[in-house]
C-alpha cells in the first residue's frame, strides 16, 4: 500500500502545493489536510508546509497553532506519528511546543531568498535517514523571521542529546549555534527552515537533495510498520 | 448634511459644486451636466471626477493608443485584445496565458513600502479577473540617482513592499529591472507586472450580462483610506515640496488578496460565475460603470449594503474609495448561495450589492432614496478624449547633435580592464542580489529561470512542460535621445531577451511612463513613442496586448526621461529546453551573433563614465531582430547552443563578463581583426547576443547562422584552466586578447567582487 | 470617526474598556530592528543613543466592562498569543481613555 | 542585564534619559494586523472584541540629561523617521523608569 502523507493548508499556506509535489515526487501519496479539521484521516506522516499562515502579522506561527487541526498534530506526534515542519511549519511546531525554541527576525531584518549549504548533522530522525552523517546539501532558504533562538539550557540539551538536524554551513540570518532545523527527544518531530520540497526536480531547483527528507519518511520505522 | 438625491439635483439645479477640487475641468463638468440633462448629484460628480481622471479613462492617451489596435499584426494567438482586464494569449494545449504591466509610481513615492505592495496586490487581481490562476510576478523599477539620500529612502521601502506582498501571495518573482538615473529623482518609477495561466474555458470576461443577476461584492470591507488616490494621485504632478494630496495610500493586506485568488478560482471552477471584475483605481464607480457598460447596459446598486470598516463614510466616499483586497461578480441568482458557500469556506465576506437590470441606467441607491441614475457608459467608456499639443522638444537638436565619439576612450588593454571594472560596478550593472534576493523565486515550484536570467521563465504544465519566458526592458536615455526609436529598441530588446532563452516571442505589454501632457514636449514624446512600439510590433508580428499608461511623472517641470516599459511574453513547448545564461564546460565555443558599430550615444559606458547623454540611439533593425530570435530559438530545440546571453547595456564586455560570473568560470577570448577592440567591447548596437556551442556542435551550428545570413563570430572559448589552476573559482580569468596588440586579463574574482559589492554598499544598513 | 475620538459623554465609549498591551523582545536576545532604528537616529545626528529597541504595541477595546475572570483570560492570551515568551516579555494595562490614534 | 535594570544607586542610571515612542495606524488606515489578531482574540474565546490596532513601541536609552532642543529632535524623528505621518501616528514619552524588557 501507498504511504499516505497528509500536508496541512491553512489559510495563508503557500509551500503546500509543492511539499505534496515532493511527497509524490517520492512515491508516496500526498493527502491534503485542512486548518478547521477537527479529526485526521488516515495518514503515515504530515507536513505542515511553508508560506504565512494567516497572514503571519502577528509573529510567524503564532496563530496557526491554535488551529483545530493542530490539537490532532500534537497528539499524533506524541504517539510518534512523524512530522515535518517546513519553514512557517517550523515556526507552528515551536509555537506549538512541539520543538523548544523560536524563530525571530533575521539579523538583517530582510527576507532572504537564497540557495543554502546545510549540513546533516543527525541522520536517526524519520526525516533524515537517507542522508549521510556530515552529508552536505544545498535546498533554497526564503523567510524572513528564522533566526533560530533558544536559551542556554535548551541550546545545550539540543547539541548533548545531538538534536541538532541540519545546521547552515554559513549562518545567513544569526540563528544560534548556525542551527537550520532541529528534532524533539524522539526524532519523529523535525522542523527546518530551508524548504526541502524546493529542491527536487534538477529544473525548478538548485539540487535534488530535498528528496531524501521525503523518502527518508518512508522508510521510518513507524510508516512502514 | 443632506443627502444630495437624483431628486435634489432636478430640484436645485444651481447648487454649487466642488468639481474643479474633484479634478475636473469647467467644460467637462458642463459635459456631465449635459449627458444627465441636469446638475449631476455628489454621488454622480464623484464616479465622474475619478472616472474620468487621467489614471482611469486615458483621455490624453487614447488618441494615440490606438495605433496599437490600426497597426496590429495578424495574431492567432490573440484570444482577448488591449481594454479588458488583460490580455489573454493562447499558447497551445488548451492553454492561456495572461499578462500585464501596471504602474504604480506616484504611490511608491508617498509611501514606499504600502505603494509598492499595492501595486503587486492590484496588477495580481487584473490577473484573478480574467479567470486565470496568477503565477509569477515581475517589478521593473527606476530609482533617482543610486547615491542620492532620497533613492536611500525609497528603494530599500519599495523593495521590501513588494518583496513582502509578493511574498505572502506566494507568487515567485521572476525578474525585473533596477534602473538608477537622476531623471527619476522625484518620481521613481514602480511598475509590476503579473502573469497568469488559464485552460480556454475558463477565460472570463468584465461585464454584467442576464437581467436579474446579481451583483457581490467580496473581499475586504471598504475603507476611507485612498479615497480617490490612485486615480487623483496618479492624475497630476508633484509640486516640489512633495505630492499635494499625501493622505491618499492605501495600506495593503496580501493575506486577504491570497484569499482572494483561492476563493475566486474556486467560484469560477465551480462554474457560479458570469461576469467578474476587480476593484482597483475609482474602486466601485468603476467595477459597476464597466461591469454594466460591457453588459446588458444596465445595474441596480443598493450602496448600503456595501460592508464599511468606518460607518461614517458617505455615498460619494464609498463611491470613490480605493480600498484593496476587493472583487465584483455577476452570479445568477440560483448560483448565490453556492457562490457565498464559498466565500465563507475562505473567510472572505461577500454581500449582494446589486442586480443586473435591462433600464440602460446605471442606478445607485442610499437607504431607500437614489443618489445616483447614469448611462453607464457614459461614465466607464465615453470621457472626454483630448488631443493635446505636441511640439519637437526644443532640447532635442542640441543634445542629438551632442555625440559622443568626442568622449575620450581607453587606449590600451589596462584601461580596457579598468574601464570594464568600473562599468560592472556601475548601480546599472552591478549585481542585483541585495534586491532580488528579498523576493521568493522558489514558491509553486515551475520556476525555470529567474534573475539573473536574461527572462524570467514559468512552467504552465507540468505534464508536458509547455511554458512561457518573460523580460521587461526599456532604456530611458535612448527614448530620450530618440522616443521612437527608443520605444522599438526597448520592445527589440525584450524580444532578445525571450528568444535567448529559447522562447518563441508571441505578445506584448507595455507601461507607458511619461511627463505630463499638459507639457507639449512630453505629448511628442509620448506619441513618437507610441508610434515607435506600435509600428515595431507589426515589423516583428507580435500584438500588444495591453498595458498602462502613467503620466504627469515630474516634478517641478523636471520630466523623467520617456520610458515605454515594454513587456514580451514568449512560449516554449518544453522548458527543459531553456537556454541558460551561464555557460557550462571548458572548451565550449563563444560566439558573438549580429554587427557591432561604433554606437555610444545614450550607453551607460557615457553614462557611468562621462556623465554624458547625447547623440542618437542604436540603430535598430527589427528584421535583423527577428533573424536572430529564429537562429536563438532553433539554437535552443535542436540542442546546439549551451548558453546564450544578449547584449545590451554595457556591450560584449559586459555581456561576457556576467556569463563568467554566474558560471564561475572563466575563458579566453579576443577582439576580431578589423575592429577597434574599445568599439567591439562596450558599444550598444542593437540585434546581438553571445551564444555558447559546445565544440561537437559548432559545424551545424555556423552552418545554419551562414544559411540564414546570420553574421557570427567566434571570439573565444570557455577556459577554467587560465593561469593554470584549473578549476578553482578563486583562480579564474576572463581574459581578452588583442586588445590594442596586447591582453587584458582580469580575475574573476576582482570583477565578481567589484559587481557584488555596489548595492550592498548602497543600501545595506 | 473612530470609537476613541467619541466625546467622553458617548454612551459607547462608557461600556468600553481598553486595553494595552506591549510587546518588547527581552534584552538578552538580539533585536536587529532597534539596531537598526539606533544607528538611524545616530546617522540623523541624534547624539547619546545608548541603545534602542522595537516591539509592538495592541491597543485592544473590549464591549463592556472587565471583570477579573476577564483580565486573567487577557494575561493568559498576552502571554500565549500576542508574545512569545522564549523571545519576548509583555506588559498589560488597562486605560482609560486616549490611545494615540486620531 | 539591561540598562533598566539597573539599581536605582548606579552610576550610569541617573544620567540616562528613556524615552518611549509609541507609533500606531491612523484609525482611516486599513490595519491588517490588528485585524488578525481581533480574529485570533475572538477564536479563543475572548468575548465582545470590539476592535484591536497593533502598532509598533520604539524604546530609546540617551545618554546625558534631556534639553529642549533635543526634545524637538526626538519629536522630528519620531515624525520622520519612526512613523509615517501619511498613514501613522506617533505619541512620544519621556518616561521614569521600567520598561517592560527585563
Ligand atoms: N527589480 C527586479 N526584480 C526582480 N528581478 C530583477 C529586478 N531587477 C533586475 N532583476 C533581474 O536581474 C537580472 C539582471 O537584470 P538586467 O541587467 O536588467 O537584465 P537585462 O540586461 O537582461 O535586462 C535579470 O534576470 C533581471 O530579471
Ligand atoms: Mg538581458
Amino acid at each position: 500500500m501507498t504511504t499516505r502523507i497528509g500536508v496541512i493548508t491553512f489559510p495563508g499556506s503557500l509551500d503546500d502545493a509543492d511539499s505534496a509535489r515532493a511527497v509524490t515526487l517520492a512515491g508516496a501519496e500526498a493527502v491534503p489536510l485542512w486548518h478547521g479539521d477537527e479529526s485526521l484521516p488516515e495518514v503515515d506522516a504530515i507536513v505542515i508546509p511553508g508560506g504565512f499562515s494567516y497572514g503571519d502579522y502577528l509573529r510567524c506561527g503564532a496563530i496557526a497553532r491554535f488551529a483545530p487541526i493542530m490539537t490532532e498534530v500534537v497528539r499524533a506526534a506524541d504517539r510518534g506519528l512523524p512530522v515535518l515542519g517546513i519553514c512557517n511549519g517550523f515556526q507552528v511546531l515551536c509555537e506549538a511546543h512541539l520543538l523548544p525554541g523560536a524563530l525571530a527576525i533575521n539579523e538583517g531584518r530582510h527576507f532572504v531568498c537564497r540557495d543554502e549549504e546545510l549540513i546533516v548533522e543527525n541522520t536517526q530522525t524519520a526525516w533524515t535517514s537517507g542522508f549521510a552523517q556530515e552529508q552536505h546539501i544545498v535546498i533554497p532558504l526564503k523567510n524572513g523571521e528564522g533566526r533560530y533562538v533558544a536559551d542556554a539550557k535548551t541550546l545545550a540539551e539540543l547539541e548533548s542529546q545531538g538534536r541538532v538536524v541540519v545546521r547552515y554551513a554559513e549562518n545567513p540570518n544569526g540563528s544560534n549555534n548556525n542551527i537550520a532545523g532541529i528534532t524533539n527527544a524522539r526524532g519523529n518531530v523535525v522542523g527546518l527552515m530551508p524548504h526541502p520540497e524546493h529542491a527536487v526536480e534538477s529544473l525548478t531547483g538548485p539540487s535534488l537533495d530535498g528528496l531524501t527528507f521525503f523518502t527518508s519518511v518512508l522508510a521510518d520505522t513507524h510508516v512502514s510498520a | 448634511m443632506t443627502l444630495d438625491t437624483v431628486t435634489r439635483a432636478a430640484d436645485q439645479p444651481d447648487a454649487p459644486q466642488p468639481f474643479a477640487e474633484l479634478g475636473l475641468k469647467p467644460d467637462e463638468y458642463e459635459q456631465i451636466r449635459d449627458i444627465l440633462g441636469r446638475r449631476p448629484t455628489a454621488s454622480e460628480l464623484a464616479m465622474y471626477s475619478v472616472m474620468w481622471s487621467e489614471h482611469c479613462s486615458y483621455k490624453s492617451s487614447k488618441v494615440h493608443l490606438r495605433q496599437f489596435g490600426a497597426k496590429a499584426p495578424e495574431s492567432e494567438a490573440l484570444l482577448v485584445g488591449i481594454g479588458e482586464n488583460a490580455g489573454v494569449v493562447d499558447i497551445g494545449d488548451n492553454w492561456a496565458v495572461t499578462f500585464k504591466v501596471e504602474s504604480h509610481n506616484h504611490p511608491s513615492f508617498v509611501e514606499p513600502y504600502q505603494g509598492a505592495a499595492t501595486g503587486i496586490g492590484g496588477i495580481v487581481r487584473d490577473i484573478i479577473a480574467m479567470g486565470a490562476r496568477p503565477l509569477a510576478v515581475m517589478d521593473p523599477l527606476r530609482f533617482g540617482a543610486a547615491d542620492h539620500p532620497d533613492t536611500a529612502r525609497v528603494l530599500p521601502g519599495v523593495v521590501s513592499g513588494i518583496g513582502g506582498y509578493g511574498n505572502r501571495l506566494g507568487l515567485p518573482n521572476i525578474g525585473g529591472e533596477v534602473v538608477f538615473d537622476s531623471s527619476y529623482q522625484g518620481n521613481p518609477l514602480v511598475n509590476a507586472l503579473c502573469v497568469g495561466a488559464m485552460r480556454h474555458e475558463d477565460i472570463h470576461l468584465a461585464s454584467a450580462k442576464g437581467v436579474g443577476n446579481q451583483v457581490i461584492l467580496y473581499g475586504a470591507r471598504t475603507g476611507g483610506d485612498g479615497i480617490g488616490g490612485v486615480s487623483v494621485l496618479a492624475s497630476e504632478t508633484f509640486s516640489d515640496t512633495g505630492p499635494a494630496k499625501r493622505p491618499s495610500v492605501q495600506v495593503g493586506d496580501p493575506f486577504m488578496e491570497k484569499l482572494l485568488i483561492e476563493c475566486t478560482l474556486e467560484v469560477l471552477a465551480a462554474g457560479l460565475v458570469e461576469g467578474i471584475q476587480d476593484l482597483g483605481g475609482a474602486g466601485i464607480s468603476c467595477a459597476t460603470s464597466e461591469l454594466a457598460s460591457n453588459g446588458d447596459g444596465g445595474m441596480q446598486v443598493w450602496l448600503d449594503r456595501v460592508p464599511l470598516r468606518d460607518d461614517t463614510l458617505t455615498p460619494e466616499e464609498i463611491l470613490m474609495s480605493e480600498s484593496q483586497e476587493r472583487m465584483c461578480a455577476v452570479v445568477t441568482p440560483e448560483h448565490v448561495d453556492d457562490f457565498l458557500a464559498i466565500c465563507r469556506k475562505w473567510d472572505v465576506e461577500a454581500t449582494v450589492i446589486g442586480e443586473v437590470t435591462d433600464s440602460g441606467r446605471l442606478t445607485v441607491d442610499w437607504h431607500g432614496e437614489q443618489v445616483v441614475d447614469v448611462p453607464p457608459r457614459t461614465v466607464a467608456h465615453d470621457c472626454p478624449i483630448y488631443d493635446r499639443p505636441m511640439v519637437v522638444p526644443s532640447y532635442l537638436a542640441a543634445l542629438n547633435a551632442n555625440d559622443p565619439a568626442d568622449l575620450a576612450r581607453p587606449k590600451t588593454a589596462d584601461e580596457i580592464a579598468s574601464t570594464l571594472l568600473v562599468l560592472i560596478a556601475t548601480p546599472n550593472l552591478a549585481a542585483k542580489y541585495w534586491i532580488t534576493d528579498q523576493y521568493d523565486r522558489y514558491v509553486r515550484g515551475n520556476t525555470v529561470l529567474a534573475q539573473p536570467e536574461d527572462s524570467g521563465m514559468i512552467r504552465v504544465d507540468e505534464q508536458s512542460g509547455l511554458g512561457v519566458a518573460i523580460s521587461t526592458d526599456c532604456n530611458g536615455r535612448f527614448a530620450k535621445l530618440d522616443p521612437y526609436i527608443g520605444a522599438k529598441l526597448a520592445l527589440a530588446e525584450s524580444y532578445r531577451n525571450v528568444a535567448v532563452t529559447g522562447a518563441r516571442p508571441l505578445a506584448v505589454t507595455n507601461c507607458l511612463n511619461f511627463g505630463s501632457p499638459e507639457d507639449p514636449e512630453v505629448m511628442w514624446q509620448f506619441e513618437r513613442a507610441v508610434a515607435g512600439l506600435a509600428d515595431g510590433c507589426l515589423e516583428l508580428g507580435v500584438p500588444v496586448t495591453g498595458g498602462n499608461v502613467s503620466l504627469y511623472n515630474s516634478t517641478a517641470d523636471v520630466a523623467i526621461h520617456p520610458t515605454p516599459v515594454v513587456g514580451v511574453l514568449g512560449v516554449i513547448d518544453d522548458v527543459d529546453r531553456r537556454t541558460p545564461i551561464s555557460w557550462a564546460a571548458d572548451g565550449e565555443l563563444i560566439y558573438v551573433l549580429g554587427d557591432t558599430d561604433d554606437e555610444f550615444g545614450g550607453s551607460e559606458w557615457a553614462h557611468a563614465v562621462h556623465d554624458h547623454l547625447g547623440g542618437l540611439p542604436p540603430k535598430v533593425d527589427l528584421a535583423r531582430e527577428a533573424l536572430l530570435a529564429d537562429v536563438l530559438i532553433a539554437g535552443s530545440r535542436d540542442g546546439m547552443l549551451s548558453a546564450a546571453h544578449d547584449v545590451s547595456d554595457g556591450g560584449i564586455a559586459v555581456a561576457l563578463t556576467e556569463m563568467a560570473i554566474h558560471a564561475d568560470v572563466g575563458a579566453r577570448t579576443w577582439i576580431p581583426d578589423g575592429i577597434d577592440p574599445f568599439v567591439f567591447l562596450f558599444s550598444e548596437s542593437a540585434g546581438r547576443a553571445i551564444v555558447v556551442v559546445p565544440r561537437s556542435e559548432e559545424l551545424r551550428f555556423t552552418d545554419m547562422c551562414a544559411a540564414r545570413r546570420l553574421p557570427a563570430t567566434r571570439i573565444g572559448v570557455v577556459d577554467s584552466g587560465l593561469g593554470g589552476d584549473q578549476g578553482k573559482p578563486d583562480h579564474q580569468f576572463l581574459q581578452i586578447d588583442n586588445v590594442y596588440g596586447e591582453s587584458a586579463t582580469i580575475a574573476l574574482a576582482d570583477l565578481v567582487a567589484a559587481n557584488m559589492a555596489t548595492l550592498p554598499a548602497l543600501f545595506a544598513d | 470617526m473612530a470609537w476613541w475620538d467619541l466625546q467622553a459623554g458617548d454612551r459607547r465609549l462608557r461600556d468600553m474598556a481598553k486595553i494595552v498591551v506591549d510587546v518588547m523582545p527581552k534584552t538578552e536576545i538580539l533585536d536587529p530592528q532597534g539596531r537598526a532604528v539606533q544607528g538611524a537616529l545616530a546617522r540623523q545626528g541624534l547624539d547619546g543613543v545608548h541603545d534602542v529597541r522595537q516591539g509592538k504595541r495592541f491597543e485592544i477595546l473590549l464591549d463592556g466592562d472587565l471583570d477579573l475572570e476577564q483580565m486573567e483570560q487577557l494575561h493568559q492570551l498576552a502571554e500565549e498569543l500576542l508574545s512569545n515568551p522564549v523571545i519576548e516579555d509583555y506588559e498589560l494595562r488597562v486605560v482609560d481613555e486616549g490611545g494615540i490614534a486620531s
